[in-house]
């Protein structure tokens, strides 16, 4: 783990550090990773019974583990798995979006790889995105023969990596670290070539696994950790992947100017200082101390906001575990 | 893999904080940094200033940080387009091919600060990562009501991540170990081939992690495990620690203010 | 030897004397995975208390499934009873305080991150309060000779370490009988040794499933020979090791001396 | 025995004979993990071609370490030669021709989903025909007596059978020089016999590290003994056999008689 993270430093994985997006932007994927975590843990309570905890622990060392493996690809780089898709087909997209927090979260622990305020941006673009379009590609396939389904796997390998390509250069983008210009065609750029290795892997993975226990991946299996709604989610998240991808690289200029109409482009590319940028607290008028006002103001809410999440979450999970004793 | 681990046996005043206020105060910290506006040097450097006391008193090598903090690199190098997008005055004016950049002043101060405020925060995290080991970084989550079932499967992934690290590790040096070619010969077979294989290996993986969980399971059943997790307390908030937090918080509003009203 | 006070009476069991009976009783039991596999065949045998017995017979042979039915892991069809008390979901918890089980592979074992933590999940989870939990981790500590490794992470041990870790995260549970799957296996002969003498010493009821004939010589008086999920023979060990025939039709080798 | 043709000249390796030349010659190998600890410190030994060498020593030796460097895995300080060539960067595809590499774990070893992927996986590696890949692979399943488990999932394999695919693995690469970590651990009585035929019927050089100490009367005439990554002693096995407060010393047994 550390030798890889040594061996890409030049390559704009999808950890994003801390100090590069603004709190408004950080503040808001924490919120959006919260829900799906909470939602996710009590999914995977009710799917796993009191097995779920050492389970999901390891299948999460797993994924770590997993990101080690590596192959050559070509000229000394080398392909490697971000594990996001494979999961999600593997385990159903709740209990991966679980996982892949937990990875992240002990990435950022252990290694310094991602922030811990930008790790909520980092949950969504590798986890959560990841698992929807992981899962909705492959559970949309699941009708067709195992060749198929692993061609559609190997599309939603590379399409979550490019997803999370193109989250990671908005974020950096609408926090006002990067221009899009440079950093869409950078990030889309590397990824389209890192994605082969994720598709590569993941594919054949899934092949091993279909001849050695294909009881895991049956139809009855796959539809059992989700219904069909992940199709249509995935299969949104896809669409607006495929278009928007080349649309942005293509024309970074135009997409700037839409947002700059919509109106949120200064929502986060004022300084990082300013939660909620033009607002200001109206009586104290364009003052410093208006300023820390509403961010003291943004912060406490958003604080507020945490802490009941965490409320809810908590209060289910440890309840009716017993019952799954024998 | 367990070299992140050389500082944690140091018995400093921060390695004996309680864990769950180093967590805080990390926090906090990294907060502050995120919100100090570009260009207010005084305030970067007061925290930085603060840090670099922290690592005195963690007697961690200051060295030691640096190369790991090297894995903000990648950001940086796409955070270099801010010195040519940001509207101020020009500066220096560049002329790569067809193009013409601009680089402005206002670029400029943007650049460091996003810099600075990065370095201050990865800095923070290596400190915290360096004076708490993992399992008591584990007991502040808890304290702080973190999910349980979520405290708990990250209990367990640390516990297998080296178990499964080594693992793959094995897996790979077996592969190596046969990545033979003859004289005059090309080898390695074809891209698709190689993938396949590196996928197999996950696939072998991920079924022995599988059956590993069933194990492990089965070894809590035996020891009595019916849902719950339960965990002695080896930590208290001691008078120290919160005298600790308190000073901590008083410095981070400090920075604040300057950074807002240079004059005072 | 690095054990401590093999003889104190602080490592006998403490809960419920039985007065006599058996410390286990097991009588035609039968077991199948869910796949159809067919594990155990009518087994059936009974160990007296402080008995140490040897459970051999080749891979696959069952072994390790018979273990896992000690405490109610696996729940085949037949009668169980464990120091009396018939193994059934209602007694469960009880029976798992009295039924220390150590797996073969410690890294199954040792699922928590600090050593410390690992000896103290049983009685925790037995609902001991925090003094007394304290107490018995140190006396399982203090017995497998690792007081010294109680903030240690389980991860950086060798493999002998970890193996005795695993024993003492049974020992602090205080149980009346040790059910050890393979416990030699991987260890250097120095460690085995060492093995060999803190098992000796301990007073427990011992089963103890393995492919070291040495290890049953020294250890164990009586040994139970199981082949396809059936019991073939059971008898003192130094009898069946005589019967050369017995043990080469079902892949054992007598000790080589 | 199950073991086809041991006399086969197709077991020979067949690529670049070094005329004479010892088969492996290390001087002076030093190696410490990246955590800083010294694992090899100034070893030197040479090994004969066809010798057949015994390395031996407690836990954390540096045994496994050892075999990591025959061929490039882990790269040390000192000079290294296989067959004659210095181990070296550019040398090393050769060179893992030339060693075939048996790890302790099979599972380790049996990356491919059936038997027959993996054994193939070498040559397919090293560039060769499909023909020939196939005629390589029932060779090596031959030799191990493994011919009718090709199309066999890997994983579904017992101990022993994984154990001899992971052999197999290693001679349809026809290597020169076999270098094995604990080949015996974890397999029942039966298998571990088998084993043991197996080796003593292959011709080539072997290096095998153990902790099987009647494996190594068995099988070696020649014992390294390791501690501490240092080479304590070197020399025929039924004379170190003999030096019990040596072995005493290093946390090894004499063979039980
Ligand atoms: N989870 C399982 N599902 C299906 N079959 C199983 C399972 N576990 C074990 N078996 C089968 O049950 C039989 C008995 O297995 P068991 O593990 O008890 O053998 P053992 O005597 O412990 O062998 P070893 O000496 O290799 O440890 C074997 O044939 C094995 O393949
Ligand atoms: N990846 C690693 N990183 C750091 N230290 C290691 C690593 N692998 C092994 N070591 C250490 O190097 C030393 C030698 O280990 P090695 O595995 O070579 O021993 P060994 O003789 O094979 O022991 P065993 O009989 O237990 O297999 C040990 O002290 C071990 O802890
Ligand atoms: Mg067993
Ligand atoms: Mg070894």
């Amino acid at each position: 783990m550390i030798p890889i993270s040594l061996n890409t430093w030049l390559i704009p994985q999808l950890h994003i550090p801390d100090g590069f997006l603004s709190l408004a932007v950080s503040l808001f994927f924490w919120l959006i990773a919260i829900i799906f975590i909470a939602i996710a843990a009590r999914k995977v309570q009710q799917d796993f019974d009191d097995r779920r905890t050492p389970l999901m622990g390891i299948l999460a060392a797993f994924i770590f583990a997993a990101q080690m493996l590596n192959f050559p690809i070509a000229g000394g780089t080398s392909g490697h798995l971000l594990g996001g898709a494979l999961a999600a087909i593997l385990l159903g997209p709740w209990a991966a979006i679980l996982v892949m927090a937990a990875v992240i979260g002990a990435q950022a622990l252990l290694f310094q790889d991602g922030g811990f305020l930008a790790m909520g941006a980092n949950i969504f673009n590798m986890g959560i995105l990841t698992a929807l379009i992981g899962f909705g590609l492959y559970r949309g396939a699941l009708r067709g023969a195992k060749r198929f389904k692993l061609i559609i796997a190997a599309i939603a390998a590379w399409l979550s990596v490019m997803a999370g390509a193109l989250s990671t250069s908005l974020q950096l983008w609408l926090s006002g670290t990067a221009s899009l210009q440079v950093v869409m065609p950078a990030m889309l750029g590397v990824h389209a070539f890192i994605g082969v290795g994720e598709a590569l892997i993941t594919v054949g993975a899934l092949a091993f696994i279909f001849k050695t226990r294909p009881d895991l991946l049956s139809a009855g299996e796959v539809r059992g950790r989700g219904g069909r709604g992940w199709i249509a989610a995935g299969g949104i998240i896809t669409l607006l992947t495929v278009l928007l991808a080349p649309l942005a690289s293509a024309n970074p200029d135009g997409l700037e100017r839409v947002a700059e109409k919509l109106g949120f482009i200064n929502a986060g590319r004022g300084a990082p200082y300013q939660i909620f940028p033009d607002y200001t607290i109206p009586l104290l008028g364009e003052t410093p101390l208006s300023t820390i006002l509403a961010g003291a103001i943004g912060a406490l809410a958003a604080g507020v906001i945490v802490v009941l999440a965490m409320r809810l979450l908590r209060q289910r999970p440890d309840q009716s575990l017993s019952a799954g004793d024998q | 893999m367990q070299s992140f681990e050389r500082y944690q046996t140091g018995n400093s005043f921060l390695h004996r904080l309680a864990p769950r206020v180093k967590v805080v105060m990390t926090a906090l910290f990294i907060l502050s940094a995120l919100l100090i506006p570009d260009g207010a040097w005084t305030a970067f450097l007061l925290s930085l200033m603060m840090l670099l006391v922290l690592i005195r008193i963690a007697a961690a090598p200051i060295g030691m940080a640096f190369k790991r903090s090297l894995v903000i690199l990648p950001f940086t190098l796409t955070a270099f387009s801010v010195l040519f997008v940001t509207p101020g005055a020009p500066l220096i004016v560049l002329h790569p091919g067809p193009w013409t950049l601009t680089m402005t002043d206002a670029g400029v101060i943007r650049f460091a600060s996003i810099l600075a405020r990065s370095l201050l925060a990865v800095k923070i995290a290596i400190l915290l990562t360096a004076t708490t080991p993992f399992p008591d970084l584990l007991h502040a989550f808890r304290h702080l009501h973190l999910p349980r079932t979520l405290v708990s499967i990250l209990a367990f992934m640390y516990r297998y991540l080296f178990v499964l690290g080594d693992e793959a590790t094995r897996l790979m040096r077996a592969r190596q170990a046969r990545s033979a070619r003859l004289p005059g010969r090309s080898g390695g077979a074809n891209l698709m081939w190689r993938g396949k294989v590196a996928g197999g290996m996950a696939g072998q993986l991920f079924l022995r992690s599988l059956e590993r969980g069933e194990r492990v399971h089965q070894a809590m059943l035996a020891r009595g495990y019916r849902g719950h997790i339960y965990t002695l307390n080896p930590h208290v908030v001691t008078r120290r620690d919160w005298l600790f937090a308190a000073a901590g918080v008083f410095l981070l509003l400090l920075i604040q203010l300057i950074a807002r009203f240079p004059l005072l | 030897m690095p054990v401590t006070h093999p003889q104190d009476h602080t490592a006998r069991p403490t809960s419920s004397r039985t007065a006599a009976g058996p410390a286990l009783a097991i009588s035609n039991l039968t077991f199948a995975y869910p796949d159809g596999r067919e594990a155990l065949r009518a087994v059936s045998f009974t160990v007296q208390p402080g008995e140490k017995v040897a459970l051999v017979g080749p891979n696959g042979a069952g072994k390790s499934t018979l273990l896992l039915h000690f405490n109610g892991i696996l729940q085949g069809q037949g009668e169980m009873r464990v120091m009396g008390k018939s193994v059934m979901k209602a007694n469960l918890p009880e029976i798992r305080a009295q039924v220390g089980m150590v797996f073969q592979n410690p890294d199954d074992q040792l699922f928590s991150p600090t050593v410390y933590e690992d000896v103290a999940f049983g009685p925790l989870h037995m609902g001991l309060d925090e003094p007394e939990v304290r107490r018995r981790v140190a006396e399982a500590l203090a017995l497998v000779g690792m007081s010294d490794y109680a903030e240690r992470l389980s991860y950086h041990l060798s493999m002998g370490e970890k193996k005795r870790i695993a024993i003492a995260t049974a020992l602090s549970m205080r149980p009346h009988i040790l059910a050890l799957d393979e416990p030699s296996a991987g260890l250097d002969p120095r460690a085995r040794r060492r093995l060999i003498g803190l098992l000796q010493e301990l007073p427990q009821t011992q089963i103890i499933a393995t492919h070291d004939m040495l290890l049953v010589r020294e250890l164990c008086s009586r040994m139970v020979l199981m082949d396809e999920g059936r019991i073939i023979a059971d008898g003192p060990a130094h009898r069946l090791f005589e019967d050369q025939a017995l043990l080469e039709a079902h892949g054992l080798e007598r000790p080589a001396c």
